[in-house]
């Protein structure tokens, strides 16, 4: 028996732990490191429909225990990305999923019909913190309305399971969260960046060249773990967790928190080995826990023992 | 490429904020002049990131690696406390490096580099002086305190030194250098500050063979992954990690 | 002159640097490691009409470059400290800002009411994140309408200036600091504490008694910088900036997004002495700008340089 | 009360997983037993906080106070690595400690502890043996390879010692040992976890003079700003750190 298998949105992972969406690039930087079999799922960087040059450089700052990141969603845009990079990804004995972002429900739809019948992808992950051009700008993730809407729309043509990644920078998630269960999300992605910025003291210039970025890292982690713990209360579908994760222990908090799996992004740059090592860690926690199965854990901190026992 | 911890066998400050630290690992992996490793300064996450720093010397025989940096920042000061016998983790070999095998014996090659661009150009020239290459460089310095190694490039090419006060060598910057360097120049290879690269770049008619660059850019990964250091170029977006940090001078776009 | 003179809301300060409220009891403490009248002004503890509890313990946290808080508004109440403890501070040659909380309207009427009369009360400073218990439990730092009527009914009690903390747990904090300038504050402070949460993974149970608190400390910084310079942009009233500041090289970016003066949390916990060596800091930054006066610093990120020399 | 660099004069490991750390400032400022200090183990924000730790042995004359504490979480894991030579910033003296003063020539005082309580016990006993007072302590361990001091205390007070398993003295916790005391007790002094001072506090009648017990709380400041700490007591609500960690029995309320 596989301890750490993991049913989430109708697939089955190998493991909870998987690399979070533009962390990862397409995965073949990380293959030089282990074999990404190992990994319970992959996330890909996110696809437009057309190519995207990004931001300029500086794309990276750093902060206490966290970084600032303004890539701009660059890619090489749906055809590159269909044509010339899933097929490599084909004979990946693990789920991929592939990030899609765009600036009008349109862009979502055209991607995820399109990917959702690649062999290669085993899911979705719609990113809602871009800017909304057709709404004003405002993005797609801080309105529970829109956030349904574009839900519906690329569920209605997709043939996989599609998760929409969540924005932290909102007032209140849980009723985000809702909307896009209601428009008929298989699961739910969190979080994303928060919004942040780093001045220079010595230029008074931004230090991104973009100016704003998203923050992640370990800087992030309480945030993550609260929202998760009360969303994942309010909605029933599965939640793949992120944000600061850096050990197995962070990845135990996030599934005692409510996610069924665990993403982990900045944490690659700073040990390449991160994923691997999290996996061979887990076991000892279940041990710990004296729990046959991972997914056992999920939730525990709000659901009462007898309840998953 | 890969990440491992390396015993610090030396460490100390050779100029005015600028630190030598030699690092060992055994079996060493295959080293190529011009390439850099990733270096987590600290097992905390204060600084969280990694630190790009060039290698400056590669010792196989002694599975050793020396890099060379300037202390000012987080992570930078906090490598600075690291003692003979502690480990360091490093992620590594990183980028392309410069092309040595294309140059032969005979050639003339200059290397210009500023600051703590310098640092590569050391094993380069080494690795170029053991080809049989003729080796000219010239070494950019703010002043004569933070200057470092000209006596050991001295052995091993002929070398111009500039210094923004004049303290060091010619008064200005690697640019009032150059035109004293009257032979026919086949290779010119170069590193540091990107207006310091832009002259060099600008003077690539001036250079029979070829002319290289090696670049700078903030980083996430260091190995391709996060798109965080991309540079434009002539074939489009490039990665300073791992399609850099030596591009052509005539690929660059800076 | 003094370059660290600092006007802000009809005060003088002699120089930006505050604690921030909470951190900081009623100042006592700190006296013992420096003279407080060292400092622009004092931030103290939230008041409330009525004596408060708090939570039970543990009421802190750590987190990566950050800790959690959820100590619960303890305090004795208005009377207490309006007889026993603000006459202590009177004889203090600085300026003294009250933190004031409440669960409805009128307690923050009621506090303010009776501490604009009192001598040794420079300025108030509405703490709005806490749950409003008469619009059913959202905070009223969340609601613009909700903000700008509990600003403008302290106004109308208050002789003295009054500014309101904001809470940085919204999508749009310029929306917020929008209707509390158009309800009459005299000045905004920004930011309280991100909303967090940890889970202890061996025992599933959250860290804080609480369950939830408020994320300060270096970790937020780049979220405080982000919303200080946002909202400074779209405001005409002075900004007191805070979160995660530890150093005169903090203050100063603090400064350059718009921030008129900086208060100083968590660090005192890290070092007693952070206040007045931020202070004693201040100038050699000044020199490095080539300026004369801190308040040319104010915004200098995104003002340009001729408007302001 | 003053916040300083000190100097690391010895650091060894002295049990599994316990360290014992010597710290020199002088001036050293006056410490009293059962005071804490609050440690920043690393000049950097990981960890951000400081680390409460009590004052187990003061030297007035080495200018020295001696730490021990147990090694696990992200702080103390870190100040494990502190060598000879190396400073730790303290705040303290901190908290009110054991008030020794009333404690009489010839008065028999009991000292509980377990585990990491046990250290502030020792400064404490080695003051009341100064004193004339007879000191009997009773010690609780987890098992023989965590425990520590027991011979130190040997030397100054009739010991009984406890493990859980068995490994070392009587199986089972403090409570085993205490009905072994026949003599009378004047004073009861206990640190440790809640469950034992709960068992002390509920021993408060068998003692003639008074009975006290250190709490433990997670915490800010460490100085009574922040209200982290507090307990609840007769009086109302108090702070760990600033009226305490020392409370009576009486006062309590665990
Ligand atoms: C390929 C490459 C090779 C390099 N080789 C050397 C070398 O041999 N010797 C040397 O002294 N320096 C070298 N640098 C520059 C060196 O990486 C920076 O000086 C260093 O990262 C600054 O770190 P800090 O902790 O001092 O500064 P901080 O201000 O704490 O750095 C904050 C963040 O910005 C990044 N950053 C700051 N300055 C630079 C910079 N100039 N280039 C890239 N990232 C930066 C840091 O990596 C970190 O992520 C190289 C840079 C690159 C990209
Ligand atoms: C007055 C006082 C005196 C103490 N004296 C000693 C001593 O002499 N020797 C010793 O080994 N331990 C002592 N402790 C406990 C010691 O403070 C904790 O074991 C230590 O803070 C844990 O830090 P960490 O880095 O290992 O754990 P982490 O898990 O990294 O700690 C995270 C946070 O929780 C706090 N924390 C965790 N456990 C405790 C605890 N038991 N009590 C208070 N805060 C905690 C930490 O201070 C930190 O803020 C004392 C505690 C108090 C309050
Ligand atoms: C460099 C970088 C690039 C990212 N690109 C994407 C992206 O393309 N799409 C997306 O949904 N999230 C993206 N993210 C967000 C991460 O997937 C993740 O949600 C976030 O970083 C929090 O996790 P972490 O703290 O483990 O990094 C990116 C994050 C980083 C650091
Ligand atoms: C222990 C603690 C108690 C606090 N109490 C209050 C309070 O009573 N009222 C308030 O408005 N903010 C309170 N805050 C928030 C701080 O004033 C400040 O806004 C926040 O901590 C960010 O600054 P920092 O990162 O420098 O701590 C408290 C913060 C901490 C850490
Ligand atoms: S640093 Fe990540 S791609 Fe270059
Ligand atoms: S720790 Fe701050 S009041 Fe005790």
């Amino acid at each position: 028996m596989n301890r750490l298998q993991t049913e989430i949105a109708g697939m089955t992972l190998k493991n909870p732990i998987m690399p979070a969406s533009g962390c990862f690039a397409f995965g073949s930087e990380y293959n030089a490191f282990y074999d990404l079999n190992q990994l319970g799922a992959i996330c890909v960087k996110a696809v437009t429909p057309e190519e995207r040059k990004g931001n300029p450089t500086p794309r990276v700052a750093e902060s206490e225990a966290g970084m600032l990141n303004a890539i701009g969603l660059q890619n090489p845009g749906l055809e590159v990305v269909t044509n010339d990079i899933l097929p490599k990804l084909a004979s990946l004995n693990t789920s991929v999923i592939v990030n899609v972002a765009g600036k009008q429900i349109e862009d979502y739809e055209i991607v995820a019909a399109r990917l959702s019948n690649e062999p290669a992808v085993s899911a979705l992950e719609l990113n809602i913190s871009c800017p909304n051009v057709k709404e004003g700008g405002m993005s797609f993730g801080t309105d529970p309305e829109t956030a349904r809407v574009l839900t519906e729309r690329v569920k209605a043509v997709s043939d996989i399971p599609v998760f929409v990644k969540l924005s932290p920078n909102v007032t209140d998630i849980v009723n985000i969260a809702k909307a896009v269960e209601k428009g008929g999300a298989d699961g739910l992605s969190m979080i994303n960046t928060l919004l942040g910025m780093r001045i220079d003291p010595k230029t008074g210039e931004p230090i991104l060249a973009n100016g704003q970025g998203g923050l992640s890292g370990p800087a992030v982690k309480p945030v993550a773990i609260r929202m998760i713990y009360d969303v994942s209360q309010q909605v029933s579908i599965p939640i793949i967790g992120m944000g600061g994760v850096q050990s197995a222990a962070d990845a135990i908090e996030f599934i005692l928190a409510g996610a069924s799996a665990v993403a982990v992004g900045t944490a690659n740059f700073v040990n390449p080995l991160v994923c691997p090592e999290i996996i061979h860690d887990l076991p000892s926690w279940l041990d710990e826990w004296g729990v046959d199965s991972v997914q056992e854990l999920v939730g525990r901190s709000w659901k009462s023992c007898s309840a998953t026992l | 490429m890969m990440v491992a911890d390396y015993q610090v066998v030396a460490h100390e400050e050779i100029a005015k904020n600028i630190y030598e630290i030699t690092l060992r690992h055994d079996p060493l992996p295959a080293f190529v002049a011009g390439q850099f490793v990733h270096v987590k300064v600290d097992d905390t996450s204060s600084p969280l990131l990694r630190r790009p720093l060039s290698v400056a010397r590669i010792d196989v025989e002694d599975a050793t690696i020396t890099l060379i940096y300037r202390s000012g920042g987080l992570g930078t000061n906090r490598l600075t406390k690291k003692q003979v016998g502690d480990t360091v983790n490093v992620l590594g070999p990183l980028g392309n490096g410069f092309m040595v095998d294309q140059v032969g014996s005979g050639d003339h090659a200059v290397l210009v580099g500023g600051g703590v661009g310098i640092p590569p150009l050391y094993e380069l020239a080494k690795q170029l002086n053991e080809r049989g290459v003729r080796v000219t460089t010239i070494l950019g310095f703010q002043d004569k305190d933070t200057s470092f190694y000209v006596r050991a490039f001295s052995k091993i090419a002929d070398v111009y030194v500039t210094s923004d006060d004049g303290s060091i060598g010619i008064e200005g910057n690697v640019s009032s250098a150059w035109p004293l360097i009257k032979d026919p120049i086949d290779w010119l290879f170069a590193c540091g500050p990107k207006p310091m690269l832009k002259a060099c770049v600008s003077w690539r008619n001036q250079v029979r063979k070829a002319s290289f660059v090696s670049l700078e850019e903030r980083m996430g990964c260091g190995i391709g992954a996060c798109l965080a250091c991309v540079c434009e170029t002539t074939q489009g977006q490039r990665k300073v990690c791992s399609d850099g940090p030596v591009f052509t001078a005539e690929e660059v776009c800076l």
